[in-house]
């Protein structure tokens, strides 16, 4: 005998329940927005801006060569975020990561195997975060913020005076400069990784424990996954990635600099929140991400182009960034979230169940 | 120096019916960031003799010294088509590849203060190490005497300018004054606040320190206020290499005995000359790619300096007001600091407690 | 903002002579320094008219007509998501009603805040105390409304720490003012929050589903208080899932069904068959076992715990279950429980012991394997440990079977996976709109019963129910003995923990009671009645 | 660890002696599990060391680099502190500080502006600065790390703007003396105004209405919200006030390095240090536990730490490593001490029903 047979509350009529509300849909609207804002934007500068319509495709794809580092560290933040947490040491080991490349390649080592070595120091980095976070249980926000100066310490340290430079041609033109016709070898990687992660979160069973993690710590656990594992891995393929990112810039400027990652990491943040990540976890795409690395990489170098200084394009970002959550602040409330229930999304204390350890 | 000119270019004062004849150029000046005395001296500098040399010149920076953020600069410059970008660089290496990117589009590239070795026309150098070293070291033998422990103050550890500077002083030191002693070499990161906390450390964990050299412009100031806090001005010696407008008060309190640096404003014109020379040896009239340049070549002939043009090595000042005659290096010289296609802009000025008001930077 | 603030000070001592235990006639009746907070008066009616509220175009509450009298405990029950608590929080000045009307006493009311609801003396005690952790007693009482001292911005601590003592005397809490709240037990904090709306002065007093974290001896001690306040003159509501509370406590009770109110009745008007009958709208297999007896003959024992031991929650805990077999898990709150439930689901270290699966010893436990190995544990806090409230049913369902959803190497196969979740939370009977609604948009028992399909999923052969009932309204409720029993019968072996001793009467085949840690008796068949039951939990029959 | 500044007197003695030596036992315990007791013993500890080591390192003029030094962070940390206890971040500290000290920078040297109007703009600046932040957080509910990750790019571009590619340079001398005074040797003017204010900070967050609501909110807004206590409005004021401390620490920053730029505040990494301070102080990031004084130890526990690795010439490029490994230390050590906690406080209170 079937259990709704014997209940008719089973089998009650759906359109007394309340209308659906989808997470997916808030979600996929956002991104959308987010597609949309890009278009226009493109648009705007062809338009208005004839040195940046005179690039041609090649050249404004070319563009993309200078923010796509800011992407793949985005790529990594947006991991972390996802589950909750966050990683403000990404800058500082993209720094590294590029140093230990150039200084081991300095040192006679084949540039290639030195790659391999730099992103294994990275993954080693985003694994002491991932430990402090998941073994002694502290706020991501705390160990990364301290590993961040150590990261950069270190860095300095590598570098020594005269940071290494003149990278073998075939790696400057792999990581940096070169390209397939009118599409940079940057923009190619970037894709290429960018429809991994994506796979990662959105179609995998890995992607399901983190995002379900974000949403509901103490819950993912009771439902059987292995909360610390995935925690801990998230923290290193977003150390992985940020490594990544600081090989692309040393290849990029062909040049190895103990700060040059610095200046990444509050635009990966701005990425991630632009995408439509939210950043207490659970909430957001990878797909918006990705697009909101263009979004915001095509309106610094636009304003540039357009003759603006560099520091207006900052401020401009700044208020883009503003401007657009108040829009998705907006959009939401409209699909019925209620002060009573952002109040308790920002500030509740439920959702932050400390981490238990795993027997 | 050993270099003598084969052939001098005497470039003619422009007057107002030759420079309209020339075509306007786009030039950029890029500074290593905004807001810094010193830069924006030679902006001045700049402004005053683009006019009269044809120039549209845009000065602009990152908000803060990072490489990246000129590379930024640089990209969108090569979308608008501009026809010279002059910049002195946050790093050697790190814009090398979108400079080079702008020489193959057709720019020419002029930078100085800080070079970009391989990605150039031309470099304009400050100072040659040399001079500026021994002058320093002079100033400060006279006020600590021959024996004495002395401090310097940096901006970083992987400064070129200022290594370099460093080891002109310490390689004179050994010929001249062994009796000098440094003790200690601190890193204020070019900010005045952290350049300040680490002059008093060293003030305190050198109780006998004679004098202390700051020669990064935020480490002058940060050093003097040190010396002020302490109240050590005049106790130990503060000489340095920076802009004197910032530490006029320093030098009034006798907490700053003497700075080095160079005019910046003059800097700035010539900056402006090269780059219109850069672009007249590129694009300019056909007698400068003849293998022998005419000797008194007219404003409308405005012959460059180009890398392959190798006869032309030195070219007059007079165009823009600067007295003598500037000589482009053609090999690297080790005691100067020239590398290859660099200009030695000037010997270093002091200013004193006698003459600091007289300058504007 | 309130239309009427009430600062007459004379009005207090007015106040019936109920107001006897007041502790402000207690400390002398210093002078009152509250600038805002309105004077209580005690014996106030309070009014709903025609109350009407929806949220996201689904209408939750319509045309509900209420009234609160003083010196009454007026009970609201009614299913889940009837309507009740959104109901009282329109009351308390929570929710914003979208149409209708609140009289308190004989004057309109509107606009109402929690703050401004309290200066008009009007509190609602959430269901889970929302107390400040970190901050003392004292403070958590009289957070709100801090009392200022001489210089006006600055705390009165003084006069604060010993008004606290005495409200938490009158709610015959014994504990130090000066102690943390992160220091209490669930049901003190209960009480906490009690005598929070008595410092507030506040005199219409509401409790949503107080009783549902306590056990039957701690919400005894809540009725007393309640009753206390109800002799003063006090004006108090009630939810409670409970109806033998409900019946115990109410002198008028209303049912409300899907939004609308479906009658009010004196105590002595209603008896419990009808009540349940106007809440369901249908009749309930009441109080009869909902399974056969059980015969345990030729059926394989399917989960064996030896010597399970975990100090100092529990020790030496050993028991059984067979195939098919319903084994119920008795004892207070506090008794351990649910600490032998996560220790064998691995949730939690054990100092010694052994879990067996089907035989097989079941070593390093996590979720994770014990899943894999076909065991299933329905969490005791849905909202906490249970659901994804922010997460579509569809993926809420499926949760549990993540490793089983890749079809492509690692990939998943969303259609695959939309399949399993529409399959098991028809076979549990998920009310809601679509797979794709928000689970907090369920009501509980619906949020329960996806958690049901969940676990289903997993296809487990062991079971552990903690609480399936709890928080979820009568007819739901049966739903849920209804399932398990069906479940047993297609040979599941289920572990049913529960403290409400009459329904593991209804649905255990056997119940191991627990006291302090320990198993103190163990009851079969035709033995299991709540007498029995109740007797051993409390530790008086130690075997 | 993280003790809370309890308005309790201490209970009132009872008992024997044998009680009364527990008690004592009990009250040094307690001491020690404080975070700024800690931090008292940890900060005379390596200035017994230093000392030690460095004939240098003691001197009055040292120590009085030192407290002068911290003074700029302690004021900053404390608003800080402020925001985090009520469960919220500022990062835009380090533009308000930089545009506080531009803006009054520029009048002071060209039309030698009053040093007390001067005082007055920097805190107006710093409060006009801190309502953007607030009206971003609580009125419009953009989360904080977010909403103040806007502003600093925002407000850093307003500094720059106002510095129109400017330095304020030579400052007059009335500022930078008061930048330099000392009231004893040893103890400068500016550390008697930072603890004034700690202790002003203090007073407001353990005596005020305000204050505590503070703390009610970073527990638990939700609580708080249904406890009647305005939560935007407390949120709001975090955010005024942390403004305001910032653009007090910028008029500090003007008067004691005499000159501002376009990036200071944002150059001397103002936001990290600020935020570090406040955790080495013990105050948790979840809100609703700590408190100022904490964090004003903290910065001058940071200011001694860096001092000393100037005088032993550890290159300055360890700088940043050893602050991070201090916050590292810091949160390890509160994660650390709570088991601690849990067997030293007053055993758990079983409810009343178990008892037969
Ligand atoms: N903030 C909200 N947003 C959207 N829907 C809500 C909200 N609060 C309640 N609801 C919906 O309103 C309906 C009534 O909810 P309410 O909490 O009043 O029910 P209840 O009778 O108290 O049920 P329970 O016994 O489960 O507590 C439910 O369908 C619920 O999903
Ligand atoms: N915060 C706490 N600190 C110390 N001991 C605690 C705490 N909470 C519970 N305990 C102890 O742990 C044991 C089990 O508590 P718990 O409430 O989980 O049991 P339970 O039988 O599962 O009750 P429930 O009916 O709530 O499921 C008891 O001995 C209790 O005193
Ligand atoms: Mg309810
Ligand atoms: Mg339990």
């Amino acid at each position: 005998m079937s259990l709704s047979a014997t209940s008719p509350l089973g089998t009650g009529p759906a359109a007394k329940a309340p209308r659906a509300q989808t997470a997916g849909r808030q979600e996929a609207r956002w991104v959308a927005t987010v597609a949309v804002l890009l278009v226009a934007l493109l648009a705007y500068f062809c338009i208005a801006v004839p040195d940046f319509r005179d690039l041609g495709v090649s050249g404004i794809l070319g563009l993309s060569e200078q923010f796509l580092f800011t992407g793949l560290i985005a790529l990594g933040e947006a991991l972390v975020i996802l589950t909750g947490e966050i990683d403000l040491s990404t800058g500082a080991m993209s720094s590294l990561s590029g140093i230990v490349m150039a200084a081991l390649w300095q040192q006679g080592i084949n540039i290639w195997l030195a790659v391999v070595l730099a992103l294994i120091i990275s993954a080693l980095g985003g694994a002491i975060n991932g430990l402090f976070v998941t073994r002694f249980g502290i706020a991501s926000l705390l160990v990364t913020l301290g590993t961040q100066f150590i990261f950069g310490s270190v860095a300095t340290a590598v570098g020594g005076n005269a940071p290494p430079y003149n990278f073998p041609k075939a790696f400057v033109r792999l990581a940096g400069t070169g390209s397939v016709g009118p599409i940079p070898n940057e923009l190619i990687s970037f894709a290429v990784i960018a429809v991994v992660v994506w796979l990662l979160v959105a179609r995998t069973r890995y992607g399901r424990g983190l995002v379900l993690i974000g949403y509901n710590r103490a819950a993912a656990r009771y439902a059987g996954v292995n909360v610390q594992r995935t925690l801990f891995s998230s923290f290193v393929i977003c150390g992985v990635l940020a490594g990544a990112a600081g090989i692309f810039v040393s290849g990029y400027y062909n040049a190895a600099r103990d700060d040059i990652g610095n200046s990444l990491l509050l635009p990966a943040i701005t990425v991630v929140v632009l995408g439509g990540v939210d950043i207490f976890g659970g909430k957001g795409r990878m797909s918006g991400v990705i697009l909101a690395v263009f979004l915001l990489g095509f309106l610094d170098q636009g304003l540039l182009i357009r003759g603006n200084s560099s520091l207006t394009a900052t401020m401009v970002e700044g208020i883009v960034l503003v401007l657009c959550l108040m829009l998705k602040i907006a959009l939401d409330r409209r699909a019925g979230v209620r002060l009573k229930e952002s109040l308790q999304r920002r500030f509740g204390s439920a959702r932050r169940a400390a981490v238990l350890p795993d027997t | 120096l050993a270099m003598s000119a084969t052939t001098a270019i005497a470039v003619a004062p422009a007057s107002a019916s030759a420079t309209s004849r020339l075509p306007t150029i786009k030039v950029s000046m890029v500074p290593k960031l905004l807001g810094l005395a010193v830069f924006e001296a030679n902006d001045q500098g700049a402004k005053q003799v683009a006019k009269k040399l044809g120039i549209d010149l845009t000065y602009t920076a990152p908000a803060t010294a990072s490489a990246e953020g000129q590379v930024a600069i640089f990209k969108a410059e090569i979308a608008q088509h501009y026809n010279v970008i002059t910049t002195s660089s946050n790093d050697p290496t790190v814009p090398a590849p979108v400079l080079q990117e702008a020489m193959k589009a057709g720019i020419q590239v002029v930078t100085y203060d800080s070079d970009v070795p391989s990605a150039r026309d031309f470099f304009m150098q400050d100072t040659a190490y040399n001079t500026i070293g021994s002058a320093l070291i002079d100033a400060v033998e006279k006020f600590t005497g021959p024996k004495a422990q002395i401090a310097i103050m940096s901006s970083t550890a992987d400064a070129t300018i200022q290594n370099a500077w460093i080891t002109a002083m310490k390689t004179y030191i050994a010929q001249k004054y062994p009796g000098l002693k440094i003790v200690t070499i601190g890193y204020g990161q070019s900010i005045e606040s952290v350049s300040l906390s680490v002059a008093e450390g060293i003030i305190h964990a050198y109780p006998h320190l004679k004098a202390i050299i700051p020669i990064d412009s935020n480490a002058v100031p940060g050093t003097a206020a040190a010396l002020t806090d302490l109240h050590m001005a005049g106790k130990i010696g503060d000489f340095g290499i920076g802009p004197p407008k910032e530490s006029r008060a320093y030098f009034a309190n006798g907490s700053l005995q003497a700075l080095f640096l160079w005019d910046e404003i003059g800097q700035g014109k010539l900056d402006m000359l090269m780059a219109r020379l850069a672009y007249e040896g590129a694009h300019g009239a056909p007698e400068c790619t003849a293998k022998t340049p005419p000797a008194n070549p007219t404003p409308s002939q405005w012959c460059g300096i180009r890398t392959n043009y190798a006869k032309v090595q030195s070219f007059s000042g007079a165009s823009v007001g600067l007295p003598g005659t500037y000589t482009v290096s053609a090999a690297p010289n080790k005691v100067t600091g020239a590398t290859k296609n660099t200009v030695i802009y000037s010997t270093p000025l002091e200013f004193t407690k006698a003459n600091y008001l007289r300058y504007n930077f | 903002m309130p239309l009427l603030l009430v600062r007459n000070k004379g009005l207090r001592s007015q106040g019936p002579a109920a107001t006897r235990g007041h502790p402000d006639r207690a400390s002398g009746g210093d002078v009152d320094r509250r600038p805002r907070v309105g004077t209580p008066r005690v014996g106030t009616r309070y009014e709903g008219r025609s109350l009407t509220k929806s949220f996201d175009g689904a209408t939750v509450l319509s045309q509900v007509d209420i009234t609160f009298a003083p010196g009454e405990v007026h009970s609201v029950v009614g299913e889940n998501g009837a309507g009740k608590s959104t109901l009282l929080k329109i009351m308390a000045g929570i929710y914003q009603p979208d149409s209708g009307q609140l009289v308190l006493g004989e004057e309109r009311v509107g606009g109402l805040s929690p703050r401004s609801a309290q200066q008009l003396g009007v509190y609602l005690v959430p269901q889970e105390p929302a107390l400040m952790q970190s901050l003392s007693v004292t403070e958590n009482l009289f957070v709100g409304i801090l009392r200022r001292g001489r210089l006006h911005f600055n705390v009165d601590w003084r006069s604060m720490k010993q008004e606290a003592s005495a409200y938490l005397d009158r709610v015959g809490l014994d504990v130090d003012p000066e102690v943390r709240a992160e220091e209490l037990s669930i049901a003190q904090q209960q009480l906490v929050e009690c005598a929070r709306a008595l410092v507030h002065r506040c005199t219409v007093i509401y409790f949503d589903e107080p009783t549902s974290p306590l056990t039957a001896k701690e919400a005894g001690t809540l009725f007393e208080v309640m009753k206390n306040l109800r002799a003063d003159g006090y004006t108090l509501g009630f939810i409670s899932h409970r109806l033998d509370e409900v019946l115990a406590i109410s002198d008028r009770v209303t049912v409300l069904r899907d939004g609308k109110r479906v009658s009010t009745a004196l105590r002595s008007e209603v008896e419990g068959p009808s009540l349940v009958k106007a809440m369901v709208g249908r009749e309930l297999t009441g109080r009869e076992r909902v399974r056969p007896p059980f015969d345990a003959t030729g059926r394989k024992e399917m989960l064996a715990v030896e010597d399970l031991t975990s100090e100092p929650s529990f020790a030496g805990v050993s028991f059984s279950v067979r195939e098919g077999e319903v084994l119920g898990l008795a004892g207070l709150v506090g008794s351990g429980r649910t600490e032998i439930a996560e220790t064998i689901f691995g949730l939690r270290p054990s100092d010694r012991g052994t879990v067996r699966l089907e035989g097989r010893r079941l070593e390093h436990r996590s979720p994770r394997a014990c899943i894999d190995a076909g065991l299933v544990y329905l969490p005791e806090d849905r909202a906490r440990h249970g659901i994804f409230a922010d997460v579509e049913v569809e993926r809420n369902v499926t949760a549990g079977v993540i490793p089983h959803l890749a079809r492509y190497g690692p990939l998943v196969k969303p259609v695959a996976e939309r399949d399993l979740a529409k399959q098991a939370t028809d076979r549990t009977g998920v009310r809601m709109a679509s797979l794709d609604t928000l689970i907090k948009a369920l009501s509980g028992g619906n949020q329960q019963r996806a958690m049901l399909s969940r676990w289903l999923l997993a296809a487990p052969k062991v079971a552990i129910f903690d609480e399936p009932t709890r928080g979820v309204d009568v007819g739901a409720k049966d739903d849920i003995y209804h399932l398990v029993a069906q479940l047993a019968e297609g040979g599941l072996a289920c572990v049913f923990i529960s403290s409400e001793l009459s329904e593991l009467a209804i649905t255990c085949d056997r119940v191991i009671a627990m006291y302090e840690g320990h198993v103190v008796g163990e009851l079969s068949g035709a033995e299991v009645t709540d007498a029995n039951l109740g007797s051993l939990i409390v530790g008086a029959h130690t075997i | 660890m993280t003790t809370l500044p309890t308005p309790a007197a201490a209970p009132a003695s009872s008992g024997g002696p044998i009680a009364l030596a527990g008690r004592f036992g009990d009250i040094v315990l307690g001491l020690l599990r404080r975070r700024e007791v800690q931090l008292i013993v940890a900060i005379l500890g390596l200035f017994a060391i230093c000392s030690a080591l460095h004939p240098q390192f003691g001197v009055p003029s040292n120590i009085a680099f030192i407290l002068a030094d911290s003074v700029t962070i302690m004021l900053v940390s404390v608003g800080q502190t402020i925001v985090v206890l009520g469960r919220g971040i500022d990062l835009s500290v380090s533009p308000i500080l930089g545009i506080a000290a531009v803006s009054i920078g520029f009048p002071a040297t060209a039309s030698h502006l009053n040093i007390w109007l001067a005082l007055l703009i920097a805190l107006v600046i710093g409060v006009g600065l801190g309502i953007g932040n607030g009206v971003l957080v609580s009125v419009i509910g953009i989360p904080p790390i977010i909403a103040t990750l806007a502003t600093l790019t925002i407000y850093g571009g307003v500094q720059f703007i106002i510095c129109g590619g400017y330095s304020v340079i030579n400052v007059p001398a009335v500022y930078t003396n008061f930048g330099i005074a000392t009231l004893l040797p040893g103890i400068p003017w500016l550390i008697v105004i930072g603890i004034g204010i700690v202790v002003l900070a203090y007073l407001f967050l353990t005596r005020t209405v305000t204050g505590r609501s503070v703390y009610a909110v970073g527990n638990n807004a939700e609580a708080a919200f249904r406890a009647g206590i305005p939560v935007r409005r407390i949120l709001f004021t975090t955010y005024v006030i942390c403004g305001l401390l910032a653009g007090l620490a910028g008029f500090i920053y003007l008067c004691q390095i005499g000159s501002a730029t376009s990036t200071s505040g944002s150059d001397g990494n103002t936001n990290l240090y600020s935020i570090a301070a406040a955790l080495i102080g013990g105050t948790t990031l979840i809100g609703g536990r700590g408190g100022p004084i904490g964090s004003a130890l903290g910065a001058v526990f940071l200011s001694e730490a860096l001092q000393a690795m100037i005088s032993f010439r550890v290159n300055e490029l360890w700088d940043p490593a050893g602050v991070g490994v201090l916050i590292l230390i810091a949160v390890v050590a509160d994660r650390q001490g709570s088991p601690v906690r849990h067997v030293l406080r007053r055993p758990f209170r079983q409810p009343a029903e178990v008892a037969k």
